[in-house]
């Protein structure tokens, strides 16, 4: 694992440059940081701009025609900034009735949101803005906080097709955010962590270890996820908040100019996050379905080849995450939009359930069926062991996997959790069957592959 | 039954809500043109539907009563601008039927194939702009590559795409240009499989029962006591079309045609085998039987312009000249209905011995079935507004006249 | 964070997120419109979830701005909505009131500051905080083990006596899921809709 | 710069918690009232997460901070969930949300 930005290699690079500073000088940080913000920034209105383009090409395709072609040579490349230029040059209107501060504030909460979940989302192994413990709940909590910026925007539009939209926004939002929290916790609780770059890093080899072939219920899982997803970024057939045919444009229907264009930012944003997340938590993250770099032995070879290993691995998952967000295109192309009440009823009577089942599903598959199989069933994952992925990990787990494998007491390690009651006052006195039982439950592909020993 | 919630005046909730009164056009997307709806709601549920119409009246009556018969026919094309060609018919019967002028036979199959050539059309558009009104956009630039085809064949033999003033009274502009038949044979052979995919997309889609079966049902009694036609009265299942049940002047186009009238009997339509079953959801009269009805008389329209074609290259002679301008009607008075796409489209002609028409009066059909929107939109949720909209199929030009 | 480059961006940060949150406190404080009280509420918490940041609670920042702004506030917002009479409703409050709760604000304030501004042991930094690495403070695992019974985190104390007592939270958290769960299947209670019984008999059309 | 110390945010969570008594004294809106017992909620939060963390202090509460922040967190949930059902009901009755005309039961 690499920074995407070495501190030493960049200073070096200014060394050539002809600046001398030395290795922690302040400068070096700030311009590192500024190089990250402005990549990250990069991505993210480099992607709105591309799936805008590509919104049209595909939709274009689907409908028996050609989309854009003629803005930036053949396949109309720049009509998504020839789109940008107009909407800059486009007048800011505003409406009497408008609550003037949070009107103008609302694209921006929208976009911050959007743009702020990346701050958590690896592109490759370590590639990442800020290593976060729990980044899972952060993206999906900084996600969840685009909402405000809908709501906001429609309750200050002062109309009332703003105003359903906003309703409507609010009570989806609300509602699908528990399905997909139940999602996620799936390939979550089978690493045993929320740190997204040990989660990709787990399924590093074959296409088979990826998490969503892990067992039946991970795959069935993936399908809520991504429906539920979908629902979450407002897209078609979930996207009642901007319903163009029964609210005109919905929360946006007073917007024009860029800060209409902010919420699409923030919306595709938000779609390349979601599938982005997809990507680590199901499909392999950045490792492709052959791993030609770890048989080359580049991804640990330090140096250029090493960097050039992470490179391919973040357009590994760019790739794939992009094909996520193809995908939701396509949805939005093909299905006729549902009601308010049918949006509901899929939260709650189908995808909450299901995920919840998935859930205790993958749970009994992990552990032998709540304990009447001997191990965990049968998966064709074979996820690195947690002594390789140690560098991620919190220190107390590798303290305690060093002492019970000193011990060698890695038979106790796939004792269930639950009968590890610290209460107990057998087992107070004994503290390190406590502590790898503690383990085995946290981490459990431990303890199927044998174990800390 | 309203909807699966209810009648506003039987449920109460716990949260109470303001009323709201909001106005759904006449500039929202899917009103279908300058059609204005008061709606007044509590929360998303609709508890009164009211249109407000009027904002393309364009005094087309009026101008009937002061142009020549014939001068009046390209008025006629701008009632039902979706159906131009069913428009001149409806005119140019009606003055054929005060002058008791008969077209020749070449004539009448002229008629009878554009006529049906425009009813596939106006179809596809209802069918594209209901995808439409659903959130779902393909299915509408579908439905008009399709009818851009239809367009060609107009514009070949009338050069308009949109307003023909093809049929007058008399007969035609004009006949067919030479190997005309043939490309309608070709986009006929081509239309088959599509219809097809559109029932994939739309008809048999999940999301679209669910958004459509069971939503604005109208009941046989209601649809008739509101006086509805065309696919909205048959949707409701009454057997009733008119160029099986009209006034002989018009039926007589239809006379040795072989169609079954699409409609709901004893729990089938004619021909459904081939096309997806209808599903457990819907209720007879509800926005996906019209629609399912209107997709049917596509396929039946198909059938009628293959006939249609058939006895037109059979037939000998012309198909008939327009009248002159100065061609005096009788005195006297004439009405006559014909089964456009939306319904009987009526046209009143009263005349005093004149070229121009005393009295011009129409009876337009979505007019009628705009009226039942207050009856089965009440109860149902903002969403299925344009849901019932879009099902009825209208046409502001031809209610505002 | 903690000491790149010889910078204290620990300082720095919080003094961004500790003006932030204050600002956002008082101007929801002062802020007559009911809207824009929500909007600075959540701007509020944002920043505090910040700051929960910095002390090395990721878990629960990322939990505040899940349930908190992301659900709570969203609740509120909602009502906020359902119940304006008016668009942009605002009730004003009589100066008098404002003078005597400024007042009382004030002394409580100064109270609590003094209270904790007196006590040595809190207005001292933390020595050995360079020592600290950042996995020494991930605690997500641990804290999901605490929540099922077991603290891990304690498990370097030695005393048998102390860490008989060093118990989970696991009936804590039993406590509330069923406490939420009440709460959910009143929230449903509350929404549903009921039939009138006189109007049942008329049936609709 | 001056060391941050847990001091510094006991201040914050001080003036967060001051911020939300006056709101639920000042405001007549009953859900003002109701941010208020937010802001207060969490300027408590902040003491437990300062007093928890390791950064801070050396002998810090430890986990224990976070465990209680956890819980304040969701029973703030579920106490905006009851709480706006009873200003909704007190719409319903009175169809306003000012606090001071729920006097019904003054002699």
């Amino acid at each position: 694992m690499a920074e995407l930005i070495n501190l030493q290699i960049l200073n070096r690079l200014l060394g050539w440059a002809g600046v001398d500073l030395p290795p922690s000088h302040l400068a070096g940080a700030v311009l590192a940081a500024l190089v990250h913000g402005v990549i990250l920034l990069g991505i993210v209105a480099v992607a709105a701009m591309f799936f805008i383009w590509a919104e049209r090409k595909v939709a274009g395709r689907i409908q028996d025609r050609l989309g854009p072609t003629r803005v930036g040579g053949r396949f109309g490349w720049l009509q998504a900034l020839a789109d940008g230029i107009k909407l800059l040059s486009k007048e800011d209107v505003r409406p009497r009735e408008a609550d003037a501060l949070l009107f103008r504030c609302a694209p921006y909460v929208s976009f911050a949101a959007s743009f702020t979940a990346y701050l958590a989302l690896p592109f490759s192994d370590g590639w990442v803005a800020q290593h976060i413990n729990s980044a899972v709940f952060f993206i999906l909590a900084v996600l969840g906080l685009e909402v405000f910026g809908v709501i906001l925007a429609g309750y200050a539009s002062g109309s009332k097709w703003s105003l359903f939209g906003a309703m409507r926004e609010s009570a989806q939002v609300v509602s699908y955010e528990v399905p997909l929290g139940l999602c996620v916790v799936v390939p979550v609780f089978i690493c045993g962590t929320m740190n997204l770059v040990t989660i990709g890093n787990m399924q590093t080899g074959w296409l088979t270890n990826w998490l969503v072939f892990h067992d039946p219920f991970t795959f069935a899982v993936f399908w809520v996820y991504f429906t539920c997803a979908i629902a979450s970024v407002n897209r078609a057939p979930f996207d009642l908040a901007e319903a163009e045919s029964e609210l005109v444009a919905g929360f946006h229907t007073e917007y024009s100019g860029m800060r209409w264009c902010y919420f699409f930012m923030a919306e595709y944003g938000s779609m390349l996050l979601v599938s982005g997340l997809a990507t680590i938590l199901f499909f392999g993250g950045w490792h492709g379905p052959v791993p030609v770099f770890d048989m080359l032995g580049w991804s640990s070879m330090g140096g250029v080849l090493q960097y050039v290993a992470e490179l391919a691995g973040a357009a590994n998952f760019l790739i794939k995450a992009v094909v996520g967000v193809t995908v939701m295109i396509w949805v939005r192309w093909t299905l006729p939009r549902l009601r308010i009440d049918q949006v509901m009823t899929t939260c709650l009577k189908y995808c909450t359930p299901l995920a919840a089942v998935c859930f205790l599903g993958a749970l009994g598959w992990q552990t032998g069926m709540f304990g009447l199989a001997a191990g965990p069933l049968w998966s064709p994952n074979q996820l690195m062991a947690v002594k390789q992925r140690g560098e991620y990990r919190e220190s107390w787990v590798l303290k305690a996997e060093a002492a019970a494998a000193a011990e060698g007491s890695a038979a106790q390690a796939g004792r269930p959790a639950a009968s590890g009651d610290r209460d107990e006052p057998d087992v107070s006195g004994e503290t390190e069957p406590a502590r790898s039982s503690a383990t085995g439950a946290v981490g459990s592909p431990l303890s199927r592959k044998g174990g800390v020993g | 039954m309203a909807s699966h919630l209810g009648d506003p005046r039987v449920v109460e909730f716990d949260v109470r809500t303001d009323e709201m009164l909001i106005n759904m056009g006449p500039q929202h997307p899917s009103t279908h043109g300058v059609l204005r709806l008061a709606l007044r709601t509590d929360g998303e549920i609709v508890s009164e539907a009211t249109p407000h119409i009027g904002y393309l009246h364009r005094c087309a009556e009026k101008i009937g009563e002061n142009l020549s018969h014939r001068q009046y026919i390209p008025y006629t094309d701008r009632m039902d601008y979706l159906a131009a060609m069913n428009m001149n018919l409806g005119w140019a019967l009606v003055v054929e039927k005060l002058l008791k002028h008969e077209v020749p036979e070449r004539g009448r199959h002229l008629r009878v194939l554009m006529a049906e050539l425009n009813r596939i059309a106006s179809h596809l558009v209802a069918m594209g702009t209901y995808g439409l009104d659903l959130g779902s956009f393909t299915p509408f630039l579908y439905a008009f590559r399709e009818r851009e085809r239809i367009l060609d064949l107009f514009e070949e033999v009338c050069g308009a795409r949109l307003t023909y003033s093809y049929i007058t009274p008399g007969g035609a502009t004009g006949d067919l240009t030479e190997g005309w038949l043939e490309k309608c044979e070709a986009f006929l052979d081509q239309l088959a499989p599509v219809i097809e995919e559109y029932h994939t997309l739309l008809t048999s889609n999940a999301v679209f029962i669910r958004r459509t079966a069971g939503i604005g049902v109208l009941s046989a009694e209601m649809a008739i006591d509101y006086g509805t036609s065309g696919p909205v009265l048959r949707g409701s299942g009454v057997d009733y079309d008119l160029r099986r049940d009209g006034d002989p002047w018009y039926t007589g186009l239809y006379r040795d045609y072989k169609y079954e009238v699409i409609v709901q009997k004893d729990g089938h339509y004619p021909k459904d085998r081939d096309y997806p079953p209808v599903p457990a959801e819907a209720v007879l009269g509800d926005s996906w039987h019209r629609f399912y009805v209107r997709m049917l008389e596509v396929v039946q329209s198909v059938e009628l312009v293959r006939q249609a074609m058939e006895r037109y290259r059979a037939a000998k002679g012309d198909c008939g000249a327009p009248l002159k301008l100065t061609q005096r009607l009788p005195k006297g008075e004439a009405y006559l209905e014909t089964e456009a796409p939306r319904g009987q489209m009526g046209f009143f002609l009263v005349a005093d011995g004149n070229a121009i028409p005393w009295r011009v009066r129409v009876r337009s059909s979505s007019f009628c079935n705009l009226s039942i929107t207050h009856e089965v939109c009440r109860g149902c949720l903002i969403a299925d507004v344009p849901a019932v909209i879009g099902s009825l199929d209208i046409v502001m030009g031809e209610i505002d006249r | 964070m903690m000491t790149l480059a010889g910078m204290d961006w620990h300082a720095i940060y919080f003094w961004l997120f500790a003006l932030l949150t204050c600002g956002f406190a008082l101007a929801v404080l002062f802020s007559a419109n009911v809207v824009r009280m929500a909007f600075y509420l959540v701007l509020c918490l944002g920043a505090s979830a910040g700051l929960f940041f910095l002390t090395g609670a990721e878990f629960v920042a990322a939990m505040q701005l899940m349930i908190y702004v992301g659900g709570t506030l969203v609740l509120l917002v909602f009502g906020v909505m359902l119940t304006a009479h008016s668009r942009f409703v605002s009730l004003r409050t009589p100066s008098g009131e404002w003078i005597l709760a400024l007042i009382a604000g004030s002394a409580l304030l100064a109270l609590l500051l003094s209270a904790a501004l007196k006590v040595p042991d809190w207005v001292k930094a933390n020595p050995d905080r360079a020592a600290i690495s950042a996995a020494d403070v991930e605690a997500t695992t641990p804290i999901g083990m605490g929540f099922a019974g077991v603290r891990v985190d304690k498990l370097s104390q030695t005393d048998p006596q102390l860490l008989g007592g060093m118990s989970g939270y696991l009936l804590p958290f039993l406590i509330v899921s069923i406490h939420l769960l009440v709460v959910l299947i009143g929230a449903a209670y509350m929404a549903r809709a009921k039939r009138r019984a006189a109007a049942v008999d008329e049936g609709a059309v | 710069m001056a060391p941050i110390t847990v001091a510094h945010y006991l201040a914050v969570g001080a003036v967060m918690f001051v911020a939300g008594v006056l709101c639920m004294v000042t405001k007549r809106n009953a859900l003002g009232v109701l941010m208020g017992v937010e802001l207060v909620l969490n300027g408590a939060n902040i003491n437990f997460v300062a007093f928890g963390s390791k950064l801070l202090r050396a002998e810090s509460l430890g986990l224990d901070g976070q465990f209680i922040a956890l819980f304040v967190i969701v029973l703030a949930a579920g106490e905006a969930a009851v709480a706006l059902a009873i200003a909704l009901n007190f719409y319903n009755n009175h169809t306003t949300i000012d606090v001071d005309r729920a006097d019904d039961l003054k002699g």
